[in-house]
Formats: C-alpha cells, structure tokens, sequence
C-alpha cells in the first residue's frame, strides 16, 4: 500500500518560506496569491494486512515521528490498489 | 566533574566541546556514544552542535530516539544536569525535555555570526560564573534557530524566569536588529522549570580561547564545574 | 566497426577507437566501451593538458606527496602534514546550482580524506555573469556549498567571488580542501598485495550522473523519465559518517589504500588503484555491489557516480574488522572483489562475463592529444592620456566599493560556518584565513586567488599575478607561502586561441612558482567552458595556497588596531591602470596591459613583511589588490573600525593621480604599526631595498586625504556591505 | 480558490532525506516500510476568474519557482468551493 502523508505548519506558526516563495512569486507576477503555507509530503510504501491496519501504523508514525504537534499538523491518505481514502 | 559529550552520527561539536572541557578547562572528559544506553557515570551530560541525521525531516526529529535518550530523560528527572547547545537545543526540543520547538531562520538563510546575549539568570548550574544582566559575546551557527513556542507557553516561560539567554545589542538592548534569526521574544537559550536542562542555540564552545575571539563561553563550563565544587563542599 | 554515432555517444574519436582495437585485438563490447569512454575522457585523462601540465614545478624540501595522488601533502613539521587539492564543479553547477556546488565539496573532500587526512578546512572560488541575472546561480551555488559544509562540520574559511559576463552561460565552482595528518599515516591509493580485497563502503549505488548520451542508447527501448539517469544529489549526513568511519579505520592495520569514488565511479576509482602497482589488476564481480534502485545492468553499475562512496583495499581475511567499523556508523560495506596480478581490470556479474581490459590501456592507453595554439588577437591597447583626469577620489572610491567585484563578501561568508572545529584563528574576512593546528603554536593560512580578467588582457602576466596575489595574501597574515594548488579552468582547448591561452597560463605559472620557491602539489583542469562554443569564458587559473607560520600568536590580521598607529604604503606604485576595476567601473573599459610584475621586488615585499612580523613590529597588514591602494586601505579601516588620517596625495610625475589612488601595481601591502616601531621597520626596508611611504595616521570615524576627500567611514561602510546582501 | 502542490524528487534521483527516514521508521519498529520519499507540500491561495484559469497560473508557477524540473516532479489540484479535481 501506499500511504501520503501531509504535514503543515500549525496557522499560529508563522512560515518563514510560505512568505518568502509569496514574494518569489509576486516578483514573477503571480499577484493573485494571497497566502501560502509550504509543508512537507512523505510518501510510504508499506506492507499492511489491511487498510485499517494500515491506518493504525501510519497514525502512529506521524505521531512520534513525522509530525511535531507543537508547530505542525498533519494528515494522509491510504491507497490501496488505486482507491484513496483519506 | 565529569562531563559527558553525546555523540549521535552526524554530530560535529562534540569534538569541540571535548577540546574545551579537556584541554581548556581541565575537567573529565567522556564520549557517550548514541547507541549506548548508559551515561558512565557523567555529572553533565552535553548534547552538541551538527546535523544529527542530517537533521532530515526536521532538527533533532530522529535523534530523540536514540537509545542514549532514554537515560538522558531518567537522568533530568533525577535533576542531573542536561545541556544542550544549537542541535541539541532541538534534540531536547523533539524530546520534550524543553518546551517549544526551533524552526527556520526568519531570514531562510544560514547564519555564523557573533551574538551578544543578555544573561538573565545567574541562579543557574550554567550561569553561576555571569554577572547579574551580564551581556556575553557568542557566536551562532545555525539554519534553523528560530524559537517558537505557543502564547501559552511563552508567557509560562517569561512568568517563571525560563528565558537564560537573550539576543541583544553590545550594549544589553534587546532590539529587533539584534535578533539573528526571528526567535520570539529574541530568544537564545532557555532553561525548564526545575532549572537543570538548558538549551541554547549560540555555541559557548567556539568562544573559550582568547584566539577564536572571545572567552565568554569558558565562563558557562566553569559554572557548571564550580557548581560541581559546591556540591562535593557541601 | 561500431557506428560513429555510439563512439560520439561515449565521446571516443575514430582514432582512439582504432587505438582500442589495435590493443584488445578485438572489438570492445558495450560496457567496455563505456567504460573506455569515460577513462579517456578529458575529465578523467588529461588528454588534451598532461604534456603541458608536466611543466609546473612539483617538488621541494616540504613536498611529500606531488600530483597523481588524491591530494598533494606538504610536511607542516611537528610530525604534521597538510593535504591539500582544488577541483571545479562547473557543468554540474551550471545544470543544478545547488547540488552542483554541494556534490562538488563533498568530492574533494572525500580527495582528502583517501589520504588518511581529517579535513580541517574548505574554500569555495566562484565566478558568475553579471547581477542580477545570474542571481539565481549565485543563489543556488552559495546555498550549496553552505549546505554540505555546513551539515559534515567542515568550516569554509575563504574563497572569492567574481562577476563577469563571461562567465553569464558558464558559472565557475572551484573547492579547496584542506587536512591534516600525521606523516607517517598518510596513505596513498595503491592497489597493493594480490589477493588482498576490494571493499566498497558508503551509500548504495544507483543510476547518478552516467554520462547521458551513451546511456539513453543502451536505454532506446525505455523512454520515460525515470529511466534517464540523473543528477547527483549528495548527502553530507552520509558523507560526515563516511569521514569519520575513515578516520577510525587508523585503528586498525588492515587497510592497504583508501580511494574515493569521483568522475566515472567504479571504473575509474578501480583502475586508478591498480594502475599505480606495476603489474596489478583487479577483479569485480558487480552484482555484489548494494544497490539503490532495481532494475540496474552492469554498465550502470560501472559508470554510476552515486556520492558518498569508497573504495578500501583491504588485506585478505581482514574484512570483518573494517566491516565492523563501517557498521558502527550504520554503513554498508560489501566486498565487491579483490587485488589480481594479471595486469587486467575484469568484471563479472555473478557467473556471466562483462568486461576485461588491460589497466594500463583504461589508464595511460589514451593517445594524448596534440593541439597547436595561435595567439589571440591583442586586446585593445590603453591610451591614458585619453583618460579624463580623476576628480573626486572619494565619489570613486565608493562607486568602487560598492561594485559587486569589490563589495565585502560578508553576506556569503557568514551563510557558511567558518568556526566549526575551534581552530579558526583568522576568520574570513580579510585576506588568506588561517587555522592552528590544535596540540601545536603552529598557524596554517589558506587562500584562493585569480584575477581572471588580467588573464584575459595577457595569460602569462595574469597567471604570474595569480601566484603573486595568492602568496602576498598568505604574507599578510605573517605566514610563509608554502605550496600550490591550481584549478585550471578554460574554454574549449581545440580552437587553436584557447589552446594558446591554455600554454601561455601553464608558462606563466611555472615561472611564477619556480621564482617564488612554490611547488605545485595538486590541482586539476576544467575545459570546455564555453555553451556551445560561443561566450568563452577568460583564462581562469585559480591558485589555492597554503602557508605557514610558526606560533600562530605572531599572526596578521588586515584590519587597523590602535588609534595613532602609523599606517604605510609598502611597496612601489606606477601608473598600472591596465585591466583594473577602476577602469573598468570608472571608464566602463577592459583594456590595457595588466600591471608589470617583478618577481625579484615581490619576493623582497614579501620578506620584508615577514621580517616585520617576526619582530612583531606591525598590528596589521593588507596586501593592495583590486581596486589599488585606496580600497586597501579603505579595506583596513572598514575591517578594523578605525578611520585614518592623511595629508593631500602628491604623486611624483611621472605617476598619475588616478594611478596613485586605484592603480593596481603588485608587490604592495598597507600595514599600520605603532610609532616607536617605526625607525626598526625602516631599517628593515633598507635593508630589503623596499620602499616604504607613510600615508597617515590611524583615528578617527572617517577616511580623509586633505584637501581632497573626507567619507565618514559609516557611509563608505553603507557602500561596502550594501551591495551584495 | 485554493491550490494544493505536491513536487516530490524525481523517480531515479538520490533522496538522502527518505533514505533517512526510513531508517528512523525503522528503528522505531516501524520495518513494514519498504521505501520512503520526502516532498514538498505547497498550498497556494489565489483568485482567478475560472478553474481552467487557475490551472493554468499555477502550471507556471511550478515551471518557473515551485518545482526544479532538474531533479523534481510536480502535481496539483484545485480547489474550488470544495470540489476538488486533479
Ligand atoms: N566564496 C567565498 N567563500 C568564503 N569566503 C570568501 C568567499 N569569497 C570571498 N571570501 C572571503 O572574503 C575575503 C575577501 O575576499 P577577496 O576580496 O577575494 O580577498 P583578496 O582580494 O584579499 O583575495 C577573504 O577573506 C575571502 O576568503
Ligand atoms: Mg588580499
């Protein structure tokens, strides 16, 4: 299986690089932005005897590991044979 | 006084901190290697400055696990003295033995540089040898230094005293010019509540020798060894 | 006869074909003819530059180790030798900036460590095209080297960085390593012992950077992108654990030869080993090779350039113990072969045969490449008298100060950590930098030096004042000039005018080592810098050096110390205005001879400084460079806080008074000193045949000449640190 | 509207940052792992008169700044008052 992890910085961490790539993009005339945040993409294979195991699994490891809850959220989807769910 | 410097891979002050603790200051020196879940007996255990990991993913994030950290959380809970320079200010972040956490600098860029920091607690292990508001001359040298921490816990940390070090002027002001990497409150190193577990993100090791341009940093290894004086005295 | 089209794609000639056929007797197969490829390229063969590169003095009293190892070695004494090499990254750079300049640190690190040497220092020498416009070169490549640096702990103290248009198409990336070891552990990559065992430490092997053309042919059938192979991406994380797992093999005695893996990987990394043993060959079997990715056929794995990677000759029954070592640092090591005595380099893969070519054909089997080079026209001449007289010096001195060639490089240098390690003793900043040796009072000072447009105005001149600059920004510190390590980076060697530029720079620099005692211990060539064939870049010889002094306490720094210090013009001034900045600046000219350089005069300035700060007579010294005299000396005040004083400038004629001020004549430093120190130091001048002049004295906030400017030393600093930030 | 970017290292190219990661998963029991790739996660807020116009700006923005076509692949998708479409 495939798991997609997301991690964000948490709205109340300011984000030094959403406002910086905001910039880098005005200057290329991108002006229509008004916000950007830029966070993480971690893509998992792993070997699961079910979706719900697998769920279970990739909770845990966003938990210790690739999240830190004090400035960051997170989420992921499990694809399994081509079917997403998040 | 034994000092004990953990070295995790990726680690690279540590043969600084070895040099300063050994050949500087004169005290017992022992390397304690990440795997090794025993702290030989050290009465100061270091966490120094690198890129433990590579600091992949996020600083500190994968080093926290090392076996070595176990015993260094036993060892703060039984009040032993826990110091954690630039990484292992992140490490001890990851680990939750300090609040808060350190994110990129502001500026997005790398920064070496000297820092002048305000000393605001000399009740300290670590600081004993500091005059009262003291400014110190340290240098930075960091990626990823930019203290943060929520409302809550900020305004916790300001009521108890946490905050040690401060980013500020020569002249003690603490300014926005002064502060090196966005840090809230211009913060460089803070302590938790019980005040054994500091973590700072300038490096005392690189300024304990008049040639490296100062010895302001010499003044924190003699805090924590004189305090070792007082201990055996007493 | 294999079609001109694959033999391009490998980029061998019908000839060097011809010459395989003629030694093998037979056709090479496909992987010996990648294998071939890559061995006689420029890159890896020298082809087109061994013949003249044997002219550069290579030896001396302190050589230990000359060119054809990883690095070069110099005895430092106390037991202590420095190792030390220059290698360019440019194509790479030019592709991915950031990994190009990272990928190229963490290679001539890994020069370094094959040694046996721990590396204590980096330098960085960057050319790029003009501002803004390659903004995003410098950024990238700035950002790059910081980031491998930085993260294996290994502090960057001193490099430079030049802006020109010819260098728009062809950025220029030259690392500098430098390390220590006892001398009596300095190892050398021979494939000794028959029998004795090839090991291949460090990160798994994966299709990184094989040689794209010859690839896409063995790969017609798959199209898609991932199938293409790929830009290096380094892991200094990697790399730091490699460094010190290699410091650790000191341990033990089981190690004949360390050698990193570059250009052409395997192959070459493996042909170099043997072919420094008379007779020795080697045998691979690649399918014991750890790999990254599936899918991987023999040639990927022969050509790979993966990073990180080692190859460790170890005696036969002894590898577990060097296993062990590796696995400490969660390092996979894996015995890929061993040492044979046949003469030949032969691969397997598992059962099947894949390749088997004499060594001695993959490394000297190149038929070296006879090229004629004809004198590029003149540049266009000088005509001073048409110069408008100089008005202002201080309006001038700031234009001068905030141009991005003479502009302060604190907004680069400080994204690097130049502390890691405690023994940098003279940070960068000021002219070379310099690092004790911890246990010692012993100083080494490092420097990279070329002015590159004096070398486009008269390559052998330029290249003389390359070394020359190089070694007076080692005697500035009060450390002797040592050895030499050169980046020699050129256009394209076949036209016949780059061939020329090439024979002249070589001349050049051989005369400049010989007459300066500086032996020539590493280096390497870049060609072929010029995007398809237009915009070439100017003859760029970079010099890397290193010098010594002997109690690091007697050192130099560039920045004045004391109000009141005397502060003196050393050295003579004519009217050089010739390839200077301030032409080029002021009169938007590139134009002229570069300024004369009498190596006789050179040597006496430069004894004379030693002198002077062996009796510890002087609190500062700076050598003159671009920008002449007044940005020297605005340079001193700037770095050390201080203004300074002087009367009205009256050049004697015949010198001019634009030359006075930003005239580049060699052989100057501006040293400041105490009064009572004076009447020694001009006892020593005499002595030395030196002419030294006062200029003023050292107090105040403010530069001033009287009667002519005075700059509160605020603005000219807002001047000088405004620009590249 | 809203516009989520993912740029993820290229296939074939080196990824030290997954290589590590995966180990860390690994000595955390986590050994179901079998490969791990580490991206960036970019969310884009921006104004645009239509879906496919949006589309379009932010197929620049990844060609010119967002992703290095060198070593770095890239996907997005669009939100539009929540309805998401790749
Ligand atoms: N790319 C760089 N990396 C690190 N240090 C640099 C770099 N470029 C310049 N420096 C440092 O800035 C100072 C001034 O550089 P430069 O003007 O080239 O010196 P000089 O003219 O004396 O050779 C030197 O200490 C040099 O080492
Ligand atoms: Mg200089």
């Amino acid at each position: 299986m495939i798991a997609r992890v997301i991690v964000t910085p948490k709205p109340v961490v300011n984000d030094p690089q959403g406002i910086t790539v905001k910039q880098g993009l005005a200057t290329l005339g991108f002006r229509e932005i008004s916000d950007v945040r830029v966070g993480k993409y971690i893509e998992l294979n792993l070997e699961a005897s079910s979706e719900h195991e697998a769920r279970e699994r990739v909770e845990a490891m966003c938990e210790q590991l690739l999240a830190n809850h004090v400035i960051e959220d997170y989420r992921f989807e499990i694809e399994t044979d081509g079917h997403k769910r998040r | 006084m034994k000092f004990g410097v953990v070295v995790f891979p990726g680690t690279w002050s540590d043969r600084d901190c070895g040099w300063v603790i050994d050949q500087v200051l004169g005290a017992e020196l022992q390397y304690l290697w990440h795997k090794d879940a025993d702290l030989k007996g050290c009465d100061c255990i270091i966490l120094p400055g690198g890129f433990a990991y590579g600091d992949y993913l996020r600083t500190g994030a994968i080093a926290r696990f090392a076996p070595v950290m176990e015993k260094i959380g036993d060892f703060a809970d039984r009040g032993g003295l826990v110091w954690g320079i630039c990484n292992g200010f992140q490490v001890l972040c990851e680990a939750g033995l300090l609040p808060g956490a350190l994110i990129r600098n502001a500026s997005l860029e790398f920064r070496c540089q000297w820092t002048n920091l305000v000393v605001e607690r000399t009740d300290l292990p670590f600081t004993s040898q500091c005059a009262e508001r003291e400014v110190i001359r340290v240098p930075i040298s960091h990626g990823e230094g930019n203290y943060f921490a929520d409302p809550a816990t900020l305004s916790r940390l300001e009521q108890r005293g946490q905050v040690v070090f401060r980013y500020c002027d020569a002249t003690g002001r603490v300014t926005n010019a002064a502060n090196p990497n966005g840090s809230m409150h211009n913060i460089a190193g803070i302590v938790n509540a019980r005040g054994n577990v500091l973590g700072m993100m300038p490096h005392p090791e690189r300024c304990a020798e008049a040639e490296l341009g100062g010895t302001d940093g010499l003044k924190l290894f003699r805090s924590v060894a004189a305090g070792a004086m007082k201990v055996l005295v007493s | 006869m294999v079609d001109e089209r694959r033999l391009r794609e490998v980029a061998l000639t019908p000839e060097e074909y011809r010459v395989i056929v003629e030694a093998l007797k037979r056709a090479p197969n496909e992987v010996e003819l990648g294998m071939l490829g890559v061995l006689w390229s420029e890159h890896c063969s020298y082809k087109s530059s061994k013949a003249l590169l044997r002219r550069l003095p290579s030896t001396g009293p302190a050589v230990i180790q000359g060119p054809g190892e990883n690095a070069g070695a110099v005895s430092i004494g106390e037991g202590w030798a420095a190792v030390f090499k220059i290698e360019s990254h440019n194509h790479p750079s030019a592709i991915e900036p950031y990994q190009g300049a990272a990928t190229g640190v963490g290679g001539i690190i890994r020069d370094v460590i094959a040694m046996g040497a721990r590396p204590i220092a980096l330098l960085d020498s960057l050319r790029f095209g003009r501002l803004p416009e390659s903004s995003r070169h410098v950024e990238g490549v700035v950002a790059g080297i910081g980031g491998y640096g930085n993260c294996i702990g290994i502090p960057t103290v001193g490099g430079e960085v030049y802006f020109d248009e010819c260098y728009t198409n062809n950025p220029l990336v030259n690392a500098m390593c430098v390390g220590l070891v006892r001398v009596d552990r300095l190892m050398r990559a021979r494939a000794e012992g028959t029998g004795n065992s090839l090991m291949l430490v460090g990160a798994d092997t994966g299709r990184d950077g094989i040689h794209g053309a010859s690839f896409a042919s063995l790969e017609l059938d798959e199209t898609s992108s991932e199938r293409r192979p790929a830009v290096q991406v380094g892991n200094p994380f990697l790399e730091k654990c490699l460094l010190e797992a290699c410091m650790d093999l000191a341990h033990t005695d089981a190690v004949v030869a360390i050698q990193d893996l570059g250009a052409a990987g395997l192959t070459s990394s493996v042909a170099e080993c043997a072919g420094k043993v008379p007779g020795a060959g080697a045998h691979i079997d690649v399918s014991r090779v750890p790999r990254r990715e599936r899918r991987m056929t023999p040639y990927h794995v022969m050509l790979s350039e993966s990073q990180e990677r080692m190859l460790i000759v170890v005696q036969s029954g002894r590898e577990a113990e060097v296993e062990a070592i590796f696995r400490a640092w969660d390092l996979t090591s894996a015995v890929i072969g061993h040492v044979t005595d046949d003469g030949y380099m032969t691969v397997v893969d598992g059962t099947k045969a894949v390749a088997r070519l004499p060594v001695s054909l993959l490394t000297d089997g190149v038929p070296l490449r006879r090229l004629i080079g004809v004198a590029a026209e003149q540049p266009p001449g000088l005509d001073m008298d048409a110069l408008p007289p100089l008005i202002d010096p201080g309006a001038t001195l700031l234009r001068l100060l905030e141009s991005p060639n003479l502009s302060s490089r604190r907004g680069i240098f400080r994204r690097y950590d130049h502390m890691v390690g405690d023994s940098t003793v003279i940070p960068p900043g000021g002219d070379a930098a310099m690092l004790r040796v911890k246990g010692t009072r012993l100083g080494l000072a490092v420097t990279t030096d070329c002015n590159s447009r004096y070398c486009h105005l008269d390559p052998h001149l330029g290249a003389q004042l390359a070394v020359a600059e190089a070694a007076r920004n080692i005697v500035a510190t009060g450390a002797q000039p040592l050895a030499v390590t050169d980046c020699l980076n050129f256009a394209n060697p076949d036209r016949p005018e780059v061939y020329w530029e090439m024979e002249e720079t070589i001349a050049g620099l051989a005369h400049a080592c010989r007459a300066l005692d500086l032996p020539v211990v590493s280096g390497n060539v870049s060609l072929y810098n010029d995007s398809s064939g237009e915009s070439a870049i100017y003859p760029t010889p970079v010099i890397g050096m290193i010098g010594l002094i002997s109690d690091y306490d007697r050192r130099l720094g560039a920045g004045l110390r004391a109000e009141g210090d005397f502060v003196l013009l050393v050295g003579s001034s004519h009217n050089d205005l010739g390839g200077t900045e301030y032409l080029k600046v002021e009169h938007g000219l590139i134009a002229g001879r570069p300024p004369a350089l009498d190596l006789v005069r050179e040597r006496a300035v430069n004894r004379l400084i030693l002198a002077a700060a062996d009796h510890r007579l002087l609190h500062s010294a700076h050598d003159c460079a671009e920008g002449g005299m007044l940005v020297a000396l605005a340079e001193c005040c700037l770095l050390g806080d201080i203004g300074v004083r002087c009367p009205a400038i009256r050049p004697e004629t015949p010198l001019r008074m634009d030359a006075a001020f930003f005239g580049e004549s060699p052989s100057r430093f501006i040293v400041s000193l105490p009064s009572r120190a004076m009447p020694e130091l001009q006892s020593l001048a005499r002595r030395h045949h030196v002419e030294i002049s006062l200029l003023g004295l050292a107090g105040g906030d403010s530069i001033q000449f009287e009667g002519q400017f005075r700059l509160p030393l605020a603005e000219i600093r807002q001047a000088w640190e405004g620009a590249l930030v």
